[in-house]
């Protein structure tokens, strides 16, 4: 755990106990029964919105609080650990996009709407089934942009994208030129492919403002995924001392006592890079890009571990659908694809050290 | 100079037998079939099956070559291995598959013909060998987990009945089954020895099964209630107390099954990885792969499946070799469930998020059909002695290691 | 907006205390010993010091910056965190590095500041400050392995005297070391109350001490016997029967120095490790390591040494906070020692032949040296609490894991 | 263990038997106090030679027993496991390249010299450190052949060198135009590096005979991997269930049955790799780089894992030079990079399978 200030600090625990208590695994069990539109829970998104959580990455002046990327990774942290559907880290990154390139005029149109939870907005970048920001394809041409976008994190509600283009990262709002289709996946979270048919767009920067905002964007599933890691690591843990075989508490086993320390030191690693990511982010640090990559590496490999032992060690029930792991495996492998698995990241980070 | 037996030597004197089988296959395996066997059907349930299904089943079920080792006077093949052999290339050779299957044919038959009565032989192999009836196992108990011996399940001695009353789960294809074979306890004073092997009427009173949803998003397993159902005396096999021999006796049937070839090499189908991966990836301006750490972990896994196919080679010769069973058997189970999974996770990150579709549009049938098998192979280092299980078995009676004192 | 705490944040009203250092170091540190400090000399043993070598060490001893920590009233620097850190940068700045170190200074000194009579505190901290006594640990015995509470070496009260009888193993720096701190069984009918830490002279007559040659090479370990060897009472720390609990605090001194930085960061010194590579290996047409499964191991290794250097300074940090005692310092042990033995596995790798080499023509100083840290690294995963040991306290203290009934 | 003929099991089962007899490890620790010049011990070579093993790929009518390379790899297997230091795989490999390639001349003049033992003969290819048969600059001009070859096996005492050029294998005989410069490296076995300055040379084939000498020399250094490992894991177990700690045997503790059992299974894999590469050799399969390169990639992976276990698992003692471990370690890293590491094999595989 990083070292917080008070305000972090309240903020963290405000956010834990909300999950907790008015939001555990249950609640996304319930959201993918009732399928909504828009892939998560209005309701639950509203008093995400009424604890001004969609704002932090945004300036007071916009109605937001400004406290930066480390607390957005607290929060999404904790929504993390119980698997909260939600739009926030798309929501955020779009937002950073807007705040870091976008004019005086976008940013008062936009920002507000989106710290208040009025506006969902995300990021389309990807145009194929792999992470590869050096293939895009799609083009504005008289400031009308048009392409295809695959697998758009909560692209079934999004009313604003931010959109990367062969020249760089555009705004596009509304629904004029645009058609979604949903991609039903295995996390049962909201994907969807977005076609942009001469949408009208406005222009926030160039392929460098591209890069800054996904690397955002990545530290931020990154700490989705270290709460998730965390939570899978702790069931399992108290799974190990509940359940009880040839007479002894499974946690007994030495065997599996090592691979739990093992799981641990892994846990412990990742929540340092990750934390170092998000700090980078705040400190405008020059070799962010670094940490980034490091990050989303580390965080892959350790959630995908951790998943995976989730459910053997949790044996037979773990692969049965009314248990929770199953959701655990599932989310785990659509965040590691996301903006970049760990082989992408290990490539980058080889690249980036000049080797 | 010496040279190493060869697995796969022509069989010259079976070219007659060779040519009834394909003139055979000829004349009754419907063209429409070919190549339809699918992997993940056991897991789906059984389906409505079309005219040219049930011809076909008939057909083999007739014949007898559906279990084609069982004894003729039984309903099977009564053939033997170089015959087999020569069938399965038949098989091959026509794109025919075998249309009789489950646990009738894998684990309890055989389990019966060595230890059934002849009445309990005529009464139940001649139906599994014309795919007739369903069987289901019915072993773990709720909380037992991999300790298999911890059976619950009560059979009350009743004069010429047993009255049972006990839950079992993970019984497979319990909600499509006939029949069951079950461990039951018939004396509480003994762990082992009280258990005994019995068969019971999945449609008799008193026995109620509720599907239990999987992640892969398959029920292919029930909870199975058993509520005062009555089952005559003529349904235990073998000896009261017996049952733990019988039971771990059919498990080895099980798991010869599952890392021999069957469920394991089914599994295994498919287009090498790096063929996928070109597919999904391209490749750069020397023809690899254009990932290289992908590609990397892509050779790894070839490797380590092309060194399981050596070791399956070398315990089949060295079994029909009189050196005894090779040591190398006890590490199917393991390196079979290990590149299962490992080809499962590998193809899913070679299609990305392409990879981890559930349904409706945007994604192929093989896409989707990749997303269950990787959910589901997650239960092969589980079910049939789970890989810890195996490990304590290889360190116990192979390296010769004690229990803690 | 929050910020993160800044390590490294500038320390101004320092700056005249900073001043002092650099003059200080000007003053007296030789320019010929720039940057010859050796990670392995430790093992090799004390070589005869040169003139500078010896000017340097007199210094350091004098001012007491050799343990700047330790109270200036028994010889050590009187300082306080933020100017030692102050001191370390400057060190660095100038190429300096510290003459005063061995056992001594890592784990008896700090825990005879804490469990020491002020008699043995003058007697012995001043000579470990000035590097003048060398300390040895007589802990470890023939057959206890971890079991470090095993201890048989028997101290016999004899009134004023203590008559001492047994064997300690891994004694490192034995052959080298004045004096001995050891735990010595006092009450042969308790196990770990009946232990005591106690002072001997390694002179004494009944020492005998036999170096034990390590697989790389070096011999920097003993076999130390003890035979009616005669020591005074008042060389008993703390009490009759404390010896396990000064003993273990110890440990957690030379814990905090082979994990904080110490020992394992300077195995870490060298060049990144896709530097290496290159030198060895040279460069493809886009400037890559051309051994692409080389190259991806070597990411591996770097991002896990980042993830490592990022988790200390992340405790380092919280330990400055009051969140108290992190539990990342659970791993450090573990981490540290795959760290360093990852990298001279790679290292070794990445050479070839060449990263082989024992003696003689044909390889480079640097490459003679990467084979014998090699070899020694494969003791920092067993000594000072094995990897094993780390992990069975991680599942125990950590993750709250019960032994088995 | 594949399955053997009469004359291959009485084979084994000799050399076995000689080798736990006549030539345990502390064999090979005398020959290391003692460093002859011939880096092994000339008599235990003799007494090889006497039992015809140098002759077991050469033909009856060179006085040969024409047993083949499965032979060999059992005869290499039971000298690895006791690590005894002899000429026996490289004198091996240089007599297949003279059987494959040598004119009816030379081979009559050199395969009885060499299938009595009189004669040492070696491979000498690389040029640097690390296996790469394309960096070759040895060059022969009017039959006179010059180069550099670095870390030549047996170098110190071979008569006879196959030697690697730009222009295929050629054969040099004898010491004119030979410089030898001994390499004691860390295995303490005969390493040296040979000059050849116009020595007279005798073309044995192009750069196919190359690689297919390379193939089969690298299986013969797998079958002596193999052995090491079987030995290693061996002794491992051994002092597992003979050490005491804790009022415990070690061997009962669950997490090193684990441990143990998971290396028992790569064993057995790596045994049917490595007879897999030694019997597609004897087949002449087309395939048979292949099969050489997965026996050389999963040798090496696992003689590295059994060789690091065997000491961590020893703790301390494997640390000290009096116990065998160490040995162990270093002859294997020095055979995982001889003939190239697991690296270059995994790479060599993928290129042979087009992707």
């Amino acid at each position: 755990m990083a070292v917080l200030n008070d305000e972090q600090t309240m903020l963290r625990d405000m956010v834990r106990e909300w999950s907790d208590e008015q939001s555990p695994v249950s609640a996304f069990r319930k959201m993918r029964a009732a399928a909504p539109a828009e892939g998560y829970d209005p309701a639950a998104w509203a008093t995400l919105g009424e604890m001004g959580l969609p704002g932090i990455v945004i300036p007071e002046e916009h109605g937001g609080t400004a406290f930066g990327y480390l607390s957005l990774g607290l929060v999404l942290e904790q929504l993390g650990r119980n698997l909260a559907a939600s739009p926030l880290a798309s929501t955020s990154a779009a937002a950073t996009a807007i705040l870091l390139g976008g004019s005086e005029a976008l940013r008062a149109q936009w920002l507000p709407q989106i710290a208040s939870g009025a506006v969902v907005a995300t990021l389309a970048v990807d145009e194929g089934p792999v992470h590869d920001p050096a293939k895009i394809a799609t083009s504005v041409v008289d400031g009308k942009l048009s392409g295809t976008k695959a697998f758009v994190a909560e692209g079934d509600s999004a009313s604003v994208f931010v959109v990367a283009t062969t020249d760089g990262l555009y705004l596009v709002a509304g629904d004029a030129g645009v058609t979604r289709a949903p991609r039903h996946m295995a996390d049962s979270r909201s994907h969807a492919q977005v076609t942009f048919d001469a949408a009208p767009a406005e222009k926030l920067g160039d392929a460098t403002l591209t890069a800054q905002v996904i690397d955002r964007a990545t530290a931020a599933v990154c700490a989705e995924m270290l709460g998730m890691a965390e939570q899978a690591f702790a069931t399992t843990n108290d799974y190990l001392k509940t359940r009880v075989q040839f007479g002894q508490q499974l946690s007994t086993f030495q065997a599996l006592q090592h691979r739990m320390a093992k799981m641990f030191t892994e846990l412990e690693l990742m929540r340092s890079v990750v934390e170092g990511a998000l700090e980078a982010i705040d400190a405008g640090r020059s070799d962010l890009d670094q940490a980034v990559s490091l990050a989303k590496a580390v965080a892959s490999d350790t959630l995908h571990l951790v998943s995976r032992e989730m459910i053997q060690l949790h044996g037979g029930i773990g692969m049965t659908d009314d248990y929770d792991a199953g959701f655990y495996l599932k989310r785990a492998r659509v965040l590691e694809t996301m903006w970049g698995n760990a082989a992408f990241h290990r490539e980058r980070f080889a690249r980036l050290n000049g080797y | 100079m010496a040279t190493a037996p060869e697995l796969d030597a022509p069989a010259a004197p079976l070219d007659a037998f060779r040519g009834e089988v394909r003139a055979w296959l000829a004349a009754n395996f419907p063209a429409s079939l070919k190549g339809k066997d699918n992997a993940l059907s056991a897991l789906e349930g059984p389906t409505e099956l079309s005219p040219d299904q049930s011809a076909w089943q008939a057909a083999m079920g007739e014949k007898g070559w559906g279990v084609p080792s069982w004894p003729a006077a039984y309903g099977g093949g009564g053939l033997d291995k170089a015959q087999i052999r020569v069938l399965n290339e038949e098989m091959a050779r026509a794109g025919a598959w075998n249309p009789i299957g489950g646990m009738g044919v894998m684990m309890f038959g055989p389990t019966l013909l060595e230890y059934g009565s002849e009445a309990q032989k005529h009464e139940h192999i001649p139906a599994i060998a014309k795919g007739q009836v369903r069987w289901c196992q019915g072993y773990s108990e709720p909380n037992a987990g991999s300790d298999l011996a911890n059976v619950q399940t009560f059979a009350q001695d009743a004069g010429d009945h047993y009255i049972v009353n006990g839950q079992k789960t993970w019984t497979s294809g319990g909600q499509w089954a006939d029949k069951c074979f079950a461990l039951v306890r018939t004396d509480k004073s003994q762990k082992h020895g009280g258990i005994s092997f019995l068969l019971l009427d999945m449609t008799a009173p008193g026995v109620e099964v509720r599907p239990i949803a999987m992640i892969s998003g398959q029920s292919p397993f029930c909870e199975t209630f058993f509520t005062d159902v009555k089952v005559p005396k003529g349904n235990l096999v073998g000896r009261e107390g017996q049952g733990w021999e019988i039971g771990t006796r059919l498990l080895q049937h099980e798991r010869n099954s599952l890392s021999g070839g069957g469920g394991a090499s089914r599994l295994f189908a498919g287009k090498p990885m790096g063929k996928l991966a070109k597919e999904y990836r391209g490749e750069d301006e020397q023809g690899r792969v254009p990932d290289t750490d992908l590609r990397m972990r892509i050779v790894r896994h070839e490797m380590d499946s092309r060194a399981f196919a050596l070791t399956l080679r070398r315990a089949a010769l060295e079994a029909k070799s009189n050196q005894g069973p090779s040591a190398a058997t006890s590490i199917m189970k393991n390196v079979g469930a290990r590149i299962t999974q490992d080809r499962a996770e590998l193809s899913i990150e070679i299609m990305g998020m392409a990879g981890l579709g559930w349904e409706g549009e945007g994604f192929s049938e093989d896409e989707l059909t990749q997303t269950r098998t990787w959910l589901w192979g997650k239960a092969v280092s589980i079910y049939g002695g789970s890989t810890e299980i195996q490990n304590n078995v290889i360190s116990k009676r192979i390296l010769g290691m004690l229990d803690h004192q």
